[in-house]
């Protein structure tokens, strides 16, 4: 297999997915036709993130860095999980394949515009 | 056979029957000459290659001087077409194949249209089936080669070679098969679907890797690809692979013996996948032809999710299976086989060829499917498209 | 290796090493797995296939992502030449070459002549030495490729191949060696020759046959000749002879670890044979060069005798040697190589090739001095040239 | 080894080989170039052939059919060995292979050659 055993680990770590109603902020990102589609829930307070989860349809390296992104950014400022970097994930990975980077930078997009969600809520509430 | 629990993926390779590698042993260190030499050891070495000849003649109902070994499948595939176009240039430079061919072929189209040939795809219907009719307006006056594969490698999809041939043929084309997924399974009689060239390769009959057959009428000219000292009648030079051949001939001999009892075994474990798979996993498409099918395999979509995260699932449970083909496996794009029948990119995402051979037992197919319907459930769960309930 | 009580033809094919098929044996039944699938087994044959490679690029002084595994030397030698033809047609249409190549190379340079190529063949000194005044002056604008030999299969001389590689490269132009005869032999260092391409074959070097590499620089680009499922980079298509694959891979281990220590054993026993032939068989001519030679190998000719029935006659006493190349030895001509150095026919057709290897002894040396003056002395009285006196 | 075990035990059976002093018909056949030469000996008494022998610089089958050539015309009549055939040579070696049928051509010329030497001396003498 070409993957590391934490990408592995993550994959079949079931703790972060699932649906979050009345999140706060929902990002959906990916495309189906290019095989990988990540949802992102954020529920925040007080610009914190108190809970997170993640719906994916991808192969393995978009689920453990869905869950790997979402692990990064519970407990964490708003402020903070926008930067953070599909370079950051893959550390958390231990690496990933060349042809799966492109999984990791989606995870990033991901958290994204579920913040950017949450912002447009805010801004128009 | 015993570092993997639950193998499915026959389609992809097979493991060398033992009797085979047994026949292959002796001659590694001790019948090790050079067929070419002089001296009497390398006779030995020139009747095990006869013999091997004699074999896979035998289970092509061929000449054995119509039979040259190669380095493989997919060397037997470019021989053919690179052989044609080569000699045939002057001729014209019209070449045609289907559009779900294994990239052996349709790479090599690639590479051929890059260098100004005009290459025709033929499209199939939803099963999986060339229309000969299609075949038939695809011809033109510079048409030089027809290609179709018998056996389709994902779906299994069986093709109408002895029509396709004909059409060829009125039109004085030569036609080649790619049959490597349906030799050794199937009974293929290269005199009854009357091809001028025929491929397949050793490791997907229980024979080593490494290893490959082209057949060619002997009335049929093109030029070699690889040239040197003469080996293989001028086709293909090259110090024969000795124990390679004595492989694959010796794994042609076992495949003729026993195809009819292992199609009769294997049928019904495949029959009971699928059936059991209706039954146990909502939303899910079965690909390819239900009639004009290879008896050993099933790809099937599991809508909403995606399949190599399947692969990898099932691999924690033991299963080696597969996702449209190994060798597209690093690649991100969905089979060009499922999609060429039509389906939606998701759902070609979504595929899980279960290819079976000697090996599997009732046991397997039934852990299989044990494990497989929790395993979509899972991943399903997961998945933003299915809609719990 | 017990069929042949004296086997004296090592560049025609070495017996596999125990070792290297001990190594290979667990790729055929067990760890047989396509090493392009998903699955955990699948990544115990890629794992298998690097190790190979970093030990062939050790052997080599190559980088890993250099080496690239064919079906043999000759495919790797017509790798090379289709390979830039192909792709640098529109550049030039002149390719060099030597005089005295394998027919790998030579078949390979008549087929592109027919085609349209522009061929040079170099000459050589009665040596069998390229003068590299003759490249230089051989270059032309269009000129895209020089391929030259590192050691010659029959008569063992070694080229200049930095000095050729060089000039190639002050031009510009793209160098490649079919290194067959000198890897596991002598030290091949791909940095040192500075040569963009390499060829190579397995069973050369104790390893199995059905196996060969291909080394080119990284920054060389060529097309390939073989399409399909983008194995071995995208160059060599084909399901990997994992077996294969694994066994050239300790093949190369092994001559890196011994290769010295053979010379030292090889060479006094080369040496006594020289010398006893001198001694004992009058009327004899050694060919090749005395010192930029194979230490291996010796190529003489007993004069007014004829090659193949000297190889009867050996054959008969338990002697498998040669005359001239393997495969060509069903050939009627001469040796190109022999005549390429100025021999005269007669003296081209009553050669014989003695190559030792791993297995010679000190007690197979005597036999064969024992042996040959009598065979020698034998058919010469049956020659009507020969001066009875 | 692509001869017969008939070809093989006649490329060692010696007792054809030598020359024979004062011949009555030399035919000498066949080119150094091309890897064969055949020279055949006759000794003729009342136009039956006596003594035959060969001297040959060939491969293997050159020699054999050298011997076996030999062989066929010995204490036959001169107009006998005349009409010996190659073909007659080649069942009498139990076949050869294709690229050596030239060899028993050879042997055919070589009888023929060295009676028509024969016969020349005859006419001039
Ligand atoms: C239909 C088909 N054609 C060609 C090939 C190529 O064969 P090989 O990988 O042995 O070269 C395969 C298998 O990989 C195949 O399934
Ligand atoms: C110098 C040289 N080049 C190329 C080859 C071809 O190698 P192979 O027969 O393994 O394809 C050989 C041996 O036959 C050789 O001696």
């Amino acid at each position: 297999m070409m993957y590391s055993s934490k990408v592995m680990e993550k994959f079949r770590d079931t703790k972060n997915y699932g649906k979050i109603e009345n999140a706060d902020g929902i990002g959906k990102v990916g495309n189906a036709k290019c095989g990988d589609v990540m949802w992102i829930y954020l529920k925040i307070e007080d610009e914190k993130i108190v809970d997170a989860k993640f719906e994916t349809f991808g192969c393995v390296a978009a689920i453990a860095t869905s869950t790997t992104a979402i692990d990064m950014v519970l407990g964490k400022s708003v402020e903070e999980a926008y930067h953070l970097t599909n370079k950051a994930v893959i550390e958390a990975l231990d690496g990933l394949p060349p042809e799966k980077i492109h999984c990791s930078v989606l995870a990033e997009e991901g958290i994204k515009a579920a913040i950017e969600d949450y912002r447009k809520k805010l801004a128009t509430s | 056979m015993n570092s993997t629990k639950y193998y499915f993926d026959y389609n992809a390779t097979t493991p060398t029957d033992s009797r085979v590698l047994e026949a292959m042993l002796p001659f590694f260190s001790d019948n090790f000459h050079n067929p070419s030499s002089f001296y009497r050891q390398a006779g030995d070495a020139r009747d095990a290659i006869d013999k091997a000849r004699e074999n896979v003649a035998k289970l092509l109902n061929a000449d054995p001087k119509e039979i040259y070994f190669t380095g493989g499948g997919t060397e037997s595939d470019n021989l053919a077409i690179f052989g044609v176009v080569s000699r045939y240039r002057e001729k014209g430079n019209h070449i045609i194949t289907s559009a779900i061919e294994h990239p052996a072929v349709l790479k090599s189209f690639e590479f051929l249209a890059k260098k100004g040939f005009e290459t025709t795809l033929l499209p199939v219907d939803k099963y999986g089936l060339v229309d000969p009719s299609d075949l038939e307006k695809s011809i033109k006056d510079s048409t030089i080669l027809i290609t179709v594969m018998h056996a389709n490698n994902e779906i299994g999809t069986l093709q109408p070679i002895t029509q396709l041939a004909k059409i060829a043929h009125k039109k004085g084309i030569y036609f080649h098969t790619d049959a490597v997924q349906a030799v050794g399974k199937i009974p293929v009689d290269v005199k009854a679907l009357d091809v001028d060239m025929l491929s397949f390769s050793s490791h997907k009959i229980y024979g080593p890797k490494g290893i490959g057959v082209f057949y060619k009428k002997n009335k049929v000219k093109i030029d070699p690809m690889i040239f040197g000292g003469g080996h293989e009648n001028g086709l293909r030079a090259g110090t024969e692979n000795v124990p390679g051949i004595v492989g694959i001939g010796k794994a042609a001999e076992l495949a003729l013996l026993e195809m009819a009892d292992e199609e009769k075994r294997i049928r019904p474990l495949r029959d009971k996948i699928q059936k059991g798979i209706i039954e146990r996993i909502p939303e899910i498409l079965i690909n390819g032809d239900t009639d004009q099918k290879l008896y050993n395999t099933l790809n099937v979509s599991l809508r909403y999710i995606e399949g190599e995260a399947i692969l990898a699932m099932m691999d924690h449970e033991g299963f080696s299976l597969s996702s449209g083909s190994a060798c597209s496996s690093k690649s991100l794009d969905p089979s060009h086989v499922l999609l060429a029948l039509g389906l939606k990119h998701e759902d070609a995402h979504g595929s899980l060829r279960i290819s079976l051979g000697k090996y599997n037992t009732e046991d397997d197919v039934d852990h299989l499917l044990d494990v497989l319907p929790g395993v979509a459930a899972h991943l399903r769960r997961m998945s933003p498209f299915w809609d719990k309930k």
